[in-house]
């Protein structure tokens, strides 16, 4: 009974969770019905990759109507992978959450915050899992939506404006991608993404078919950050509460590169990159991105700050590997997509730490730290490296990937470009390192002791992921493998 | 010639809708304004779908005798859960405007960015 | 014990040393004790699989597979068995000397130096057993980052610059260079395993050998090449035993390791005089060689001056292998023991007067060997053994590295060997010199200082020895080293 | 607008057809036009007229913010439920086919709960809405 509804379980389970939420007293209860939930999706997760790890799918109708006309799940090795990422990323901030929540949130709207966490929980995992454009269109809004509120939760009244931004750059992409999706729909007639491959590869060349690639593509590099849309982000990560920085981060770009790689390839086809010319758009808007980000992260005098910034570089490598068109980029994008959500998610819940024992994540508040958090410091530190591509971290598996499709393809430049973006990791971090650990503390500083333990562990935890997928890749580097095969992505041929 | 663009008129009148919230969105300052444009601009968007699931001469898609040519209902489906969605985006920003009201004592962009600034 | 867990422990053992330091942080002799014992350990342990892989016994072991067909692989082979019982060895007597030095100068934080320490030694160890390029790269940069904090150690503004040049061009190169280099040969070969006589053979287009090697020469950092040795002057700012151990021992010669390894097993020397990949890179170590020493020359910090001698010695064994001929790749071998020895004994020397006699400048030690005669006449040996004078282990690295030259005909080359010899006695011998004969600037005789302490005269007095012995008995090292020329 | 005599007279009369129109629309959505988002906003309207003219104390006494947080709760959880029965009886998630014996009369029922939760789910948020921007006791 459970195995065979999985796929579904996965978004009705918080989507039920999120109204009881929002009824249960103020107070921890909240808190300790959605850390339930989460690790329920969490496991459910794990258990339906382990189903589709072999390549095989799962198909649900919901309504029991058959597609192409009824809404259909559509899983494979892809979207169980995003599923686990998402609900995982979910479970480990929960048990962070409970105290920065605590600071960051006043007590009564401590259950309409949990709620809406669901929410945006709903929202992403629903397109992870599901298999229709539209759908996949209003769950995309259901999670912006919930981060809009999230994100103006934060303490300083500049998390309002950040998310006013937010909201306008958002709606405007998902606009964006509902003229998109009409178009294609005005020309096929069907919104499942299976069909929709079916009819529109005898197409492609039309000129509404394009239009409408366009549109969605562009939606989705709003949603994604991708350079030069991506200056709503920065705010958003730097002025949301912790908790939400670090599920924010870890997941909500992600499942945008989710979106991308499922429009681009399962809807279209690797060959509409070539019709439209958009793999060399790919390409050099994620060089840029990963130049112009990186080189603004060094100027900035803020964790939080500079980590986002570093988001905005890492997602442009990620729209770089889709660039390359072929099995190597898209292997090591999907890869990178769950290295990533790794490491930020460790490197902002560090920051989070900081915040709540200093309540600044700005340097000059911050200096000499690392003496008196020594753990908070070595999750950063690992993270860090981990960030840079050293090998034995996570980070080095995706850049290796990276590295060899761009020489793959003799594209040497674009090879440079991720060896110059490694390098200028390096100093940003290594700006961190410095300030966190050998500058001296400001006369004014006030003594701090280490986090607490319900901060350190999920850090720690994800900490720790990073080296282990550093070394062991069967997991990442497989289930890649299987979805690159599945999403139709070819070997590069000259 | 002159029938293609007139044939087209569902057409024209997005885009003119389209283009009119667009720049509002983008040239405007007052945030409240900025929200207008952008319902502007998402109205547009469910007028061109639902201008896509009219069929000629076709009726409301309810069974009924004496009809055999209805309009495409899904689009009209869809749009009803686009609007959902704008009248939420759009109850989120203003709710979002009023709080930043409050916070900043204003609602001009400019206003608040060298507020942020003077900090 | 099997074979492999003993290979493993012998990488692994430094890092539970660190640890277990860290938990007796707050016993000094016991967290002193915990590092003595752990350097021991790691000494017997690598003295035995020496002995064992001297009666013949393979020892390989694989311990992850991060990324398709590259493994984590660990494998003894005769350059890394060299490289292992160097750096072992002189970890041990490191520690003996970083026991007093560390006291007698009062530094802080001495547990993050004794743990970041042992961790620098487990990861040299595990870049001298790496079994694969891609094992090797692993260490390397974990050695990278694993002394950096001991580099900016004080923490004060100087250090902090000091280290991050280090940090800057060494991540630099090796991320810029050096990875971008294997990348490239993994995408060429679709291996990165260390094979007898190489693996780019037949599959890179000779004409684009030589930029390749140069990718790897100048992105293996560590091996100070110049432009790239900026870092290991700058890395003086370090405690002496830091610079004694890791950047005279450890670091550099993981370079110039990481080199040899190179040109022998992943393309070959016959591929490298074959496709001629070398040709011009030759005047890149031949004139790192006479710059450095002529920089080294006007050096009045000693440190300083022993760094840039450093870089010019290294450059020695680059040389060695960029001829890749027996000889020279013996002599290059053996030079890495040799100067391992000698550079130490001088390290150890300039940190014991700088301790007792809190000098650090040439000009200042007129006369000052006259009150630390042992200190003083160690750093005559090292300085000795340097130049290459008989009866000291020196020579004979120098003396290969010459036949070399001879049998490629390379006269120029030869004659930079022998110029250089020249510019060692002139920036060498005056430091003793000075010590044992000169005065002091202000004519004041050194009534109130005395010997350094025991523990450091121990240290010296090993190594000073040593660089005798390994002039009479080089038979471990030379065996080692043929091998590796002889496999050629 | 308290004052004025015909607004309220009519106000007052307007609502109970307002409301009415809501309910018609809310289940003859079966058959033609309409459906629980159309209903629901209708409604809403209803009492949001009624609070522009007798002020939003008089239809605060009668839905609270925190019964209007409820309300719109359980019009979710009504929705989802129905899908979670379909569940629990075999089938898919809504399908209504397994509701009853026969499929035709489980897809009419299992649409009259759905846009039921719909209905009321959006009439309440509507009015929360309205809360929201019409309640400025506590700034200005």
């Amino acid at each position: 009974m459970i195995e065979q509804n999985l796929s579904l379980l996965l978004v009705v389970i918080p989507l039920i969770a999120a109204p009881v939420t929002a009824m249960l007293p103020a107070g921890r209860s909240p808190w300790l019905f959605t850390l339930a939930i989460t690790w329920i999706c969490f496991a459910l997760a794990i258990w339906q990759l382990t189903i589709v790890i072999d390549g095989s799918t799962i198909s649900y109708e919901l309504g029991g109507w058959a597609p192409p006309w009824g809404i259909e799940y559509h899983i494979d090795a892809l979207n169980a992978l995003v599923t686990l990422i998402v609900s995982g990323i979910a479970a480990i901030t929960l048990p962070y959450a409970l105290l920065t929540v605590e600071r960051d949130i006043p007590l009564r709207e401590t259950s309409l915050f949990y709620a809406v966490f669901l929410l945006c929980l709903v929202g992403l995992l629903g397109i992870a899992q599901t298999g229709d454009v539209f759908n996949l269109f209003v769950f995309l809004e259901i999670s912006s939506l919930s981060s809009y509120v999230l994100i103006a939760m934060g303490k300083q009244r500049r998390a309002l404006t950040a998310a006013y931004q937010y909201l306008i750059m958002g709606s405007i992409g998902a606009t964006f991608l509902l003229i998109g999706i009409g178009l294609v729909y005005a020309e096929t007639g069907t919104l499942n993404m299976q069909d929709l491959h079916q009819r529109l590869q005898p197409i492609l060349d039309h000129r509404t078919v394009h239009t409408g690639f366009v549109f969605i593509v562009v939606g989705i590099a709003l949603k994604l950050a991708l350079f030069p849309l991506h200056l709503w982000l920065p705010n958003a990560y730097k002025y949301s509460p912790s908790a939400i920085s670090v599920f924010l981060s870890a997941t909500a770009t992600k499942v945008a590169v989710y979106i991308m790689l499922r429009m681009v390839f399962t809807v279209f086809s690797t060959s509409i990159l070539m019709i439209t010319h958009t793999e060399f758009i790919f390409l050099t808007l994620g060089a840029f991105g990963v130049v112009v980000a990186s080189t603004a992260a060094i100027f900035h005098y803020d964790l939080k700050r500079i980590l986002a910034y570093s988001s905005i570089a890492q997602i442009s490598y990620m729209v770089m590997g889709m660039g390359f068109a072929s099995k190597l980029g898209i292997t090591a994008t999907v890869v990178h997509v769950f290295n990533h959500a790794l490491m930020k998610g460790a490197l902002f819940m560090a920051a989070g730490a900081i915040v709540y024992r200093l309540g600044s994540s700005k340097f000059e508040n911050i200096y000499g730290i690392g003496r008196q958090m020594p753990w908070t410091f070595a999750a950063i530190f690992i993270s860090g490296l981990s960030l840079i591509g050293i090998p034995g971290t996570a980070g080095f598996i995706s850049k290796w990937y990276f590295m060899l499709a761009a020489l793959e393809q003799q594209a040497w430049l674009f090879a440079l470009v991720i060896l110059l973006g490694s390098l200028l990791s390096v100093v940003y971090m290594w700006k961190i390192f410095e300030a966190l650990f050998f500058h001296r503390p400001a006369c004014s500083a006030p003594p701090v002791t280490e986090a607490p333990l319900s901060l350190l562990v999920p850090m720690w935890v994800l900490v720790l992921a990073n080296i282990y997928f550093g070394i062991n890749t069967e997991l990442t580097v497989g289930v890649a493998d299987t979805a690159v095969r599945l999403l139709g992505v070819t070997a590069y041929h000259e | 010639m002159i029938d293609t663009i007139i044939g087209h008129y569902n057409y024209w009148i997005v885009i003119l809708l389209m283009m009119a919230g667009f720049y509002t969105v983008i040239n405007r300052g007052n945030l409240i304004k900025k929200i207008a444009g952008l319902n502007i601009f998402q109205t547009s968007v469910f007028l061109l779908y639902i201008s896509i699931g009219y069929v000629n001469e076709g009726t409301t898609p309810i069974i009924a005798k004496g009809f055999t040519s209805y309009a495409n209902p899904l689009p009209h489906v869809l749009i009803l859960t686009a609007i959902v969605v704008g009248v939420s985006t759009t109850a989120l920003g203003l709710a979002l405007v009023v709080r930043i009201k409050r916070a900043y004592g204003t609602i001009e962009e400019d206003e608040i960015h060298d507020k942020d600034m003077s900090l | 014990m099997s074979d492999q867990h003993l290979l493993l422990l012998s990488v692994f053992m430094p890092f539970a040393g660190a640890f277990t330091l860290v938990v007796f942080r707050h016993w000094r002799n016991l967290r002193e004790a915990v590092t003595l014992v752990t350097a021991a350990a790691v000494c017997l342990i690598v003295v035995t699989v020496f002995m064992r892989f001297n009666s013949g016994t393979l020892m390989a072991i694989d311990i992850a597979e991060p990324l398709p067909g590259l493994a984590i692989r660990f494998e003894v082979e005769s350059l890394g068995m060299l490289f292992a019982l160097v750096a072992s060895l002189l970890w041990l007597v490191t520690s003996i000397y970083a026991i007093g030095y560390m006291r007698k100068h009062h530094e802080k934080n001495q547990t993050r130096f004794y743990a970041m320490f042992a961790i620098a030694i487990g990861s040299t160890l595990g870049i001298a057993f790496a079994g694969n390029l891609f094992t090797l790269f692993l260490w390397y940069e974990l050695l990278t980052i694993s002394t950096y904090p001991l580099v900016a150690h004080t923490g004060n503004k100087k250090a902090r610059r000091g280290a991050r040049t280090y940090l800057s061009i060494l991540l630099g190169t090796s991320i810029g260079l050096l990875l971008f280099a294997i990348l490239i040969t993994y995408t060429v070969t679709g291996s990165l395993d260390f094979q007898e006589g190489g693996i780019l053979a037949g599959k890179l287009d000779p004409a684009w050998a030589g930029l390749l090697y140069a990718l790897f020469i100048f992105g293996i950092g560590k091996a100070a090449v110049m432009p790239f040795h900026r870092w290991l002057p700058a890395a003086m700012v370090a405690p002496t035993p830091v610079s004694a151990l890791l950047h005279a021992v450890a670091v550099v010669k993981a370079g110039v390791f990481t080199i040899l390894k190179v040109t022998i097993y992943i393309f070959g020397t016959d591929f490298i005089t074959s496709s001629g990949a070398s040709d011009w890179l030759v005047w890149f170590a031949g004139s790192t060689i006479l710059l450095a020493s002529m920089i080294a020359m006007v050096q009045d910090n000693l440190k300083l001056r022993l760094a840039y001698s450093t870089i010019s010695q290294l450059s020695y064994i680059v040389l060695g292998a960029l001829l890749a001929t027996n000889m020279s790749l013996l002599g290059g071998a053996l030079h890495v023991s040799m100067h391992a020895f000698a550079k130490i004994t001088l390290f150890f020397a300039a940190g014991a007067i700088l301790i007792t006699a809190d000098k650090s400048n040439i000009s200042d030690m007129g006369g000052l060997g006259r009150a630390m005669p042992i200190t003083f006449t160690a750093f005559l040996i090292g300085s000795l053994s340097i130049i290459g004078l008989p009866p000291f282990g020196g020579m004979w690295s120098k003396w290969y590295l010459g036949m070399g030259m001879v049998e490629t005909g390379q006269w120029l080359l030869l004659t930079v060997l022998l110029v250089s010899s020249l510019l060692n006695i002139a920036y060498l011998l005056p430091v003793p010199v000075r010590g044992f004969f000169g005065k002091a600037k202000d004519g004041t005789e050194y009534a109130q200082i005395k010997e350094a302490p025991v523990n450091c005269l121990i240290a010296m007095m090993v190594t000073s020895v040593a660089c005798v012995l390994l002039f009479f008995h080089p038979d471990p090292f030379y065996e080692l080293a043929m091998n590796i020329a002889g496999k050629k | 607008m308290k004052h004025n005599l015909v607004l309220r007279f009519i106000t007052k009369y307007l609502f109970p057809v307002i409301a009415l129109f809501a309910l018609y629309v809310q289940f003859h959505g079966d058959y033609g036009p309409g459906g629980g988002f159309q209903a629901g906003v209708i409604l809403s309207v209803a009492f949001i007229l009624y609070a522009m003219v007798f002020g939003m104390e008089t239809i605060e006494q009668v839905l609270p913010l925190g019964v209007l947080r409820i309300l719109a709760s359980t019009g979710v959880l009504i929705y989802s439920g129905t899908g979670v029965a379909t569940l629990l009886m075999g089938g898919n998630f809504l399908d209504y086919d397994i509701l009853l014996q026969r499929p035709i009369e489980g897809q009419h029922i299992g649409i009259m709960v759905i846009e039921l939760g719909v209905g009321i789910t959006v009439s309440a948020v509507m009015l929360i809405i309205f809360y929201a921007f019409s309640d400025r006791r506590n700034y200005d």
